[in-house]
């Protein structure tokens, strides 16, 4: 069944003393106004965020007296723009998805110096001028996924690593990650970087330029994330893999890859990056005005699940993906959402307090 | 002044100038002649510095020259007005005027009050009433042009060339122009003048050369030559008569079209008009008269705030160039590169480009009977080109206008309005022109010449509706067409 | 014949209907947001809005130089992008070489303007499809000099972003606001600044007239690229960091103020005082937005419609026929 | 593609036996060398490049841009500019997951994504011809409203399945030739048909090489100009159903790019941007350049940023060798 333990992160982490932040300092009475800064919409994974996070607060009227959110359009300056404009009206606290990790670091660390506790979420800034961060880690992502390519090809092979966008940092990070993994196993080569853009439809060009290119010698993808993986796999297809040679890859969060790693006999290893993180971050914000201690990164759990069989060495998973997977659902619906069976992002609405 | 030696210059596919040699003195008023095309902007050009010579030298001022471009012979003291305008349409009248020679304060900024002032004093000397501050493009053509005459005279000139200075100006401000320029000429300026209208050749000039296919023919001093003389140089061949005499001159037909109180915002106002099957009407008036908007406005090219076009008896309703067409009247436009043709298109597609329904409706376009057809019209009205795909805008002025002609005589069966046809193009073409304006009349086509010049119109027609700063003045029979009558009526003080 | 309009002093004039446009929503989103929220139409709030509009005003301020000479300049975004990195890359958190740093970049930004200009100059291609190639090449300059953030600045780097005057008044957009006046006065009082005009209003007749066309658009080019810098300057001050994606969305967003604002794309009308405006409008539009609970999808909408609105009431009659 | 020479193409006709000959008619075919020398160069520096599975990779990515670049081309000859395209096109893909993902939809789904590419092309020719909005604003504005229409109808992420059909259409082949293949040979021919064989185009030519002209000759150029409009949209649209089909998982990202690189394209292959001049064979030529350039780049294991450089020049040296021509 699906591991409902406490976050693994948290459990592993060797060090000795864990932070954790008091925020007797914040503690006010409500009814609170907060204000959420999103960097932007725009595939599904952010939706959903937001959307959980606006059930949160509908699910605490009685504590939240407003929610107010904006949207940046993945625009660094609006962001900044966005937060002044929450302050301006004066929120009692503040929960920020960055767009970027460093320049929004000094608008944030602006916030937090005026008194106004920050709550990140899915994606922090490069200082700790913060109170806590809900996050799962696209570090251990990475790391997961390259261990488990270099477990599969028993550390002999070559692997196409398919990206986010150049410069954004949730595929900068993962893919760091993954490299230290990789460097580690000489006999592992990177053929070539890649770019999806986060989307289906480049990463499956880039995927069949990449097969046209090195055919056969591919011996796995490390895709940042399932957005554009079954873009990769159709390329597969499309140039004549047949069922059960199509090369290992890696995913996460998106119905599609896994339907297709089930019907095509793809070896796939998925890590959750649950968007119901979303959610969690107004359960820490209520916490914070209350002044409860927050530890000072609040991990949230990912489930891992593989294709059968497919388990390796280091990596167990929490459930087969055959369990994940929703068989008759749209292909890019998120399987980690935690919205619930009738959740329909499109006709999604929620009476959250505006 | 200025010795051109072995001028050449070449475009892709053209000779405009081939090995042309040319002397103007200081205090001489030089004019250039030729047909159109035969390369008198070119030289111009190549003396202004805008275009390099591909062989030969210009001497200025006693001094071998290389201009580095329009500017550096600027300085040097060369100015020109070109054929067409240049100026700033959002710039004021003031500022046109020293554009490129700014009013500058001692901290070197621009002193808009010096400027203004310099040029209300230099327009007033003009005696020309135009507010400095008002923008070019507010302006009549007219008063375009003297903004222009007048911008060339502010600096020390040595050399002003004038290319085409009244194709759009006419009567007292023809005058004006004339005045300065003899006044120029005492003061030893050399001055290059450049027209298609004879008697303004013989009125100002001192000598002429004359310019044929890119060559010069001659120069001759004005008294050695006669006006037959000059255009036998110009065209080659003797033109015994330039207006040709009407043969099958017929008593006019009905009133095929009618044009009833015109209004159009300001320009016009209150205008009436009749035009008879097989009859030219010559349409008079100094420029700025609101001819041309009668005309546009008569073939609903722009909206009649009120009045009526008649057409057989019948008030016309929904008037559009479409509907026009339909009803068989043309309009060869004043502004032919502007307005009239398709530049980029060839001949064959702006000779069809009013009837396209001709060629087929919806899909299908028939390419093969419009290149028939327009090898028909090239043959008939004698249109040098390479063939019906030649592009209309290597053709020469002349040739232009004639496709144009050839457009429109295709839709007009009742009624062809020609604004301002001839203007611009050489002896030998006009003629031309006058020919095919005949040949419709003799088919019963009722042709509207609308002119500036008094013996284009006293020669051509049959009748003249004179207008006046947007009223008809009146009307001369036949009997009673003469060039005082006309100057007469256009200059006819209005009642009220 | 000549109609006497009445006439606004000098530096207003061009585009007066876009003014008074620009005017009209500004007053009417102000009483908008005022009605819904008490506390919009505060002190603390206006200076707030003013602070935002540094950045578009700088870049807006360049890209009206070049509207104005009837061209567009579509590689400021990766011009900044590009500038911003090597703004924080190159002075790593040194203090010391702020200054030196700061000064090359500005110096980069002109030449890589210059270049623009004298690619348009040498091979007569429109600007739009030049400085769109420019633009690229830029772009891919910028990622390979690093795929993400790079370097960081000193601390006090960010007071020309995050800095006020006495009085809470930001630093940032009054030197913005003093280079648009100033700018305005060199158009309106200078030769150069006149010619601008003129070569947008008719190139043709500016060669002709012997005016120094292709020189002054190598100048306005390099201009739009100083101030394409200068925003990439400001943008490392609000964010500490350059990054190679960081000037994307100017390159569409620096045209709407100037257009808005009453300059015209054919050239030769306008002015900067109307992109101050325009910049203000979209700096206010915003917060507004923001007080007004809108949701985000929606503002999208309010914002081209905007757009339509203000341009298409001022829109000139086409010069035709008569 | 089309053999047929556009209208009024303002080359002199070279002098019997003269060297202009063959000048006139390099140039005239030179874009066509271009491409060769780039699918030569590409053959030669990347082995696979010329693979027979390269080859359909590159034809289906042709496709969309090829179609979208058709519209463009009928905008940019009446002197406009559709900046609008990339947000139709991904607004016809959300359209094509609106049903119920089966192919019973596709009528509806066809009929919706069409409807969507009309209306928008006639809001931008109406602002164009009745407000005279400059195309590129009046387009701009367009694509920032319809982007905010599409969030505020998916709340920012479309979802939904595509009707099979169109994942044949958009990324099945036949013994290797992409079935959207055909789909663009359709629109291409019916393109070019109507721009350089019917009484249309005609008008389209003369409107965008002289407006004045157009009027004074009794064609409707306002109607003309927005049909041009309506042209692209719809191309717009289909293009976006293409696409969509290509994955079969739709997002914002359908279409994203494709506003600049269409306009490129057609004027990498000869569509004067001051309108009345091109041809739709030319205008797919550029696209094919910029697809193989970017395959090639790719092929010969450059990092995205050479892909991105190569792009610029590219642009600005085909750019250049057009306005050189015309002088
Ligand atoms: N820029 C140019 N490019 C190509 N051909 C040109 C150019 N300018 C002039 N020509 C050609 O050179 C020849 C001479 O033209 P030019 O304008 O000098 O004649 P013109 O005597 O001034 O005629 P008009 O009386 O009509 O003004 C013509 O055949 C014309 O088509
Ligand atoms: N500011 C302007 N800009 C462009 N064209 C103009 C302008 N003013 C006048 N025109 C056009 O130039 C031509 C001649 O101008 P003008 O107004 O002096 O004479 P007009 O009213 O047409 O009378 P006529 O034909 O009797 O000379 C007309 O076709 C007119 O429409
Ligand atoms: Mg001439
Ligand atoms: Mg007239």
């Amino acid at each position: 069944g699906p591991y409902e333990g406490a976050p693994r992160t948290f459990l592993f982490n060797p060090a000795q003393e864990i932070c954790f932040k008091d925020t007797a300092e914040y503690k006010k009475d409500g009814p609170y106004v907060i204000g959420f800064s999103n960097a932007g919409l725009g595939d599904s994974w952010r939706v959903v965020m937001q959307h959980s996070l606006m059930k949160a607060a509908a699910d605490h009227k009685d504590k939240i007296g407003q929610l107010i959110v904006t949207d940046a359009g993945h625009d660094d300056a609006k962001q900044v723009a966005d937060i002044q404009d929450l302050m301006s009206r004066q929120v009692d606290l503040l929960i920020v998805s960055a767009n970027t990790e460093q320049a929004l670091d000094p608008a944030i660390t602006r916030a937090t110096e005026r008194g106004i506790p920050v709550v990140m979420v899915d994606r922090r800034i490069a200082s700790d001028n913060f109170v806590t961060f809900v996050t799962a880690s696209d570090t251990m992502m990475g790391r997961l996924f390259a261990q488990w390519i270099v477990e599969k090809l028993d550390g002999q092979g070559n692997v196409i690593m398919l990206a986010g966008q150049a410069g954004s940092s949730p595929s900068e990070i993962r893919s760091r990650a993954a490299m230290q993994v990789f460097q580690q196993h000489p006999g592992i080569k990177i053929l070539d970087t890649v770019y999806s853009d986060w989307s289906p439809v480049k990463g499956k060009q880039v995927m069949q330029a990449a097969i046209a290119k090195y055919g056969r010698d591919i011996n796995a993808v490390w895709s940042a994330h399932g957005l554009q993986t079954p873009g990769s796999i159709e390329a597969f297809i499309e140039a004549g893999w047949k069922d059960g040679e199509i090369p290992p890859h890696t995913t996460s969060d998106v119905n599609g890859p896994l339907q297709m790693a089930l019907q095509h006999k793809v070896p796939m290893l998925e890590v959750g990056y649950p968007p119901a993180m979303g959610g969690t971050a107004v359960e820490v914000a209520l916490k914070v005005l209350e002044g409860a201690p927050v530890p000072c990164i609040y991990e949230i759990n990912s489930q891992i699940a593989t294709t059968d069989g497919d388990e390796t060495a280091s990596i167990r998973r929490d459930l087969p993906i055959s369990e994940v997977v929703v068989p008759e659902g749209p292909a890019d619906m998120l399987v980690t959402g935690g919205m619930g069976p009738d959740y329909n992002p499109t006709t999604f609405s929620v009476d959250y307090p505006r | 002044m200025l010795s051109l030696q072995g001028i050449s210059k070449g475009f892709p596919g053209v000779k405009a100038l081939t090995d042309v040699s040319l002397d103007v003195a200081a205090g001489e008023i030089h004019a250039l002649v030729g047909e159109n095309g035969a390369g008198k902007s070119t030289l111009t050009r190549v003396i202004a510095g805008v275009f390099q010579p591909d062989a030969g030298t210009v001497r200025f001022d006693g001094r071998e020259t290389v201009w580095k471009g329009p500017g550096d012979a600027k300085r040097h003291g060369v100015h020109v007005i070109y054929q067409e305008f240049v100026l700033f349409p959002h710039l004021s009248v003031a500022e046109n005027i020293f554009v490129g020679h700014e009013r500058r304060n001692r901290l070197g900024l621009i002193d808009h009050g010096r400027t203004r002032r310099d040029a209300k004093e230099l327009l007033a000397r003009f005696g020309i009433d135009i507010d400095p501050e008002a923008l070019v493009r507010d302006l009549s053509v007219a008063d375009q042009q003297m903004v222009e005459i007048a911008k060339a005279l502010v600096h020390d000139v040595k050399l002003l060339i004038l290319d085409e200075p009244t194709a759009v100006i006419s009567g007292r401000e023809v005058d004006v122009l004339f005045d300065r320029l003899r006044r120029l000429k005492q003061q030893g300026v050399a001055i290059v003048y450049i027209s298609h209208r004879l008697e303004e050749i013989f009125a100002l000039c001192d000598r002429v050369s004359v310019l044929k296919d890119g060559n010069h023919v001659a120069t001759r001093t004005i008294d050695e030559v006669t006006r037959d003389q000059l255009i036998a140089l110009m065209v080659g061949r003797n033109l015994a008569e330039l207006f040709p005499v009407r043969r099958s001159a017929k008593a006019p037909g009905p009133v095929v079209v009618a044009a009833r109180n015109v209004e159009v915002s300001g320009r016009v106002r209150g205008a009436s008009i009749e035009l008879r099957a097989g009859e030219i009407t010559g349409l008079a008036g100094m420029v700025g008269a609101g001819r041309s908007e009668l005309a546009l406005a008569m073939f609903g090219a722009i909206p009649m705030r009120s009045g009526s076009l008649v057409v057989d008896g019948r008030e016309v309703s929904g008037l559009s160039p479409r509907r026009a067409i339909d009803l068989g009247i043309g309009l060869v436009t004043e502004d032919r590169k502007g307005q009239g043709l398709a530049m980029l298109l060839d001949v064959a597609a702006n000779v069809s480009a009013s009837t396209l329904n001709e060629f087929g409706r919806g899909w299908r376009f028939d390419r093969a009977r419009e290149k028939r057809v327009a090898e028909q019209e090239i043959a008939s009205y004698r249109i040098a080109c390479r063939g019906p795909s030649t592009p209309v805008s290597v053709m020469s002025g002349g040739n232009q206008q004639k496709v144009l002609v050839a457009r429109w005589a295709r839709t007009s069966t009742r009624l062809l309005i020609l604004d301002e046809p001839t203007r611009g193009v050489d002896v030998g073409a006009k003629t031309e022109i006058y020919r095919i304006m005949h040949e419709l009349a003799d088919r019963g086509v009722a042709v509207l010449m609308i002119s500036s010049e008094l013996p284009e119109i006293v020669g051509m027609s049959e009748r003249v509706v004179v207008m006046r700063e947007g009223v008809v003045t009146g009307e001369l029979s036949k009997s009673e067409i003469s060039e005082e009558a006309v100057v007469e009526l256009a200059t006819r003080r209005l009642a009220g | 014949m000549q109609t006497r309009t009445l006439r606004l002093p000098r530096f207003l004039a061009g585009g007066r209907a876009a003014l008074l446009v620009v005017v009209a929503l500004l007053i009417l989103l102000f009483v908008l947001g005022a009605s819904v929220s008490d506390r919009f139409a505060t002190t603390g709030n206006m200076l707030n809005v003013y602070e935002q509009s540094a950045g578009l005003a700088l870049v807006s301020l360049g890209q009206t130089l070049t509207i104005l000479t009837g061209g567009i300049d579509l590689s400021v975004g990766s011009v900044i992008s590009l500038l911003s990195m090597l703004t924080s890359g190159l002075i790593a958190g040194d203090e010391a070489m702020v200054i030196p740093v700061v000064a090359g970049v500005l110096v980069l930004g002109a030449l890589i303007g210059a270049a623009n200009g004298v690619t348009i100059v040498a091979t007569g291609v429109h600007p739009l499809i030049v400085t769109l190639g420019t633009g690229a090449i830029v772009q891919g300059v910028a990622l390979l000099y690093g795929l993400g953030p790079v370097g960081s600045v000193p601390i006090s780097f960010d007071a020309f972003a995050y800095g006020t005057f006495p009085g809470g008044i930001s630093i940032g957009a009054t030197v913005a606001l003093a280079l648009f006046l100033l700018v305005s006065f060199f158009l309106n009082n200078t030769r150069t600044g006149r010619r601008i005009y003129a070569i947008g209003d008719d190139p043709h007749a500016a060669d002709l007239m012997g005016l120094p066309r292709r020189r002054i658009l190598v100048g306005v080019y390099a201009a739009s690229g100083f101030f394409a810098a200068l925003t990439a300057v400001y943008l490392v001050s609000r964010f500490n960091v350059g990054q190679p994606y960081t000037g994307a969305n100017y390159t569409l967003a620096s045209i709407t103020p100037v257009v808005v604002g009453g300059t015209m794309l054919a050239g030769g009308r306008g002015g900067v005082i109307g992109t101050l405006l325009g910049v203000y409008l979209v700096s206010l539009l915003n917060n507004t937005l923001n007080f007004l609970d809108i949701s985000s999808h929606y503002q999208l909408v309010v914002q081209g419609l905007v757009i339509i609105l203000a341009v298409s009431v001022y829109v000139e009659k086409q010069r035709g026929l008569a | 593609m089309t053999g047929t020479s556009p209208i009024g193409m303002a080359v002199p006709a070279p002098r019997p036996g003269s060297a202009d000959r063959i000048r006139a008619f390099a140039s005239r075919y030179a874009i066509l060398l271009f491409l060769a020398a780039v699918v030569v160069a590409g053959g030669l520096a990347a082995p696979g490049f010329l693979s027979g599975s390269n080859l359909t990779n590159m034809l289906m990515q042709f496709v969309p841009l090829g179609i979208v670049v058709i519209g463009q081309t009928f905008v940019i000859l009446v002197r406009g500019l559709d900046l609008s395209v990339a947000s139709v096109m991904a607004t016809a893909a959300v359209a094509a997951t609106a049903f119920g993902g089966v192919n019973a939809d596709a009528p509806a789904v066809f009929a919706t994504a069409i409807g969507i590419g009309a209306a928008v092309g006639l809001v931008n020719g109406l602002l164009v011809t009745k407000r005279n909005v400059s195309p590129f604003l009046a387009t701009l504005a367009t694509m920032i409203v319809l982007q905010g229409i599409r969030f505020a109808w998916t709340q920012g992420a479309p979802s939904g399945n595509v009707p099979p059909i169109f994942r044949t259409i958009g990324a099945g082949t036949f013994n290797g030739i992409p079935y959207n293949v055909l789909f663009l040979l359709v629109v291409a021919a019916a393109g070019a048909a109507a721009l350089h064989l019917s009484g249309f185009g005609r008008r389209l030519y003369i409107t965008g090489g002289n407006p004045l002209t157009a009027h004074l000759v009794g064609i409707r150029a306002a109607r003309v100009t927005l049909a041009a409009y309506v042209v692209s949209g719809v191309l717009a649209a289909i293009a976006g159903l293409v696409l969509a089909g290509f994955v079969g998982v739709v997002d914002n990202f359908v279409g994203r790019g494709f506003e600049l690189d269409s306009i490129v394209a057609a004027v990498v292959g000869g569509v004067a941007l001051s309108g009345g001049k091109g041809t739709i064979a030319g205008a797919l030529t550029g696209a094919a350049i910029l697809v193989a350039i970017s395959n090639l780049v790719v092929m010969l294991g450059l990092p995205v940023q050479a892909q991105i450089i190569l792009k610029g020049i590219v642009i600005i040296v085909a750019a250049s060798f057009y306005v050189a021509r015309r002088r």
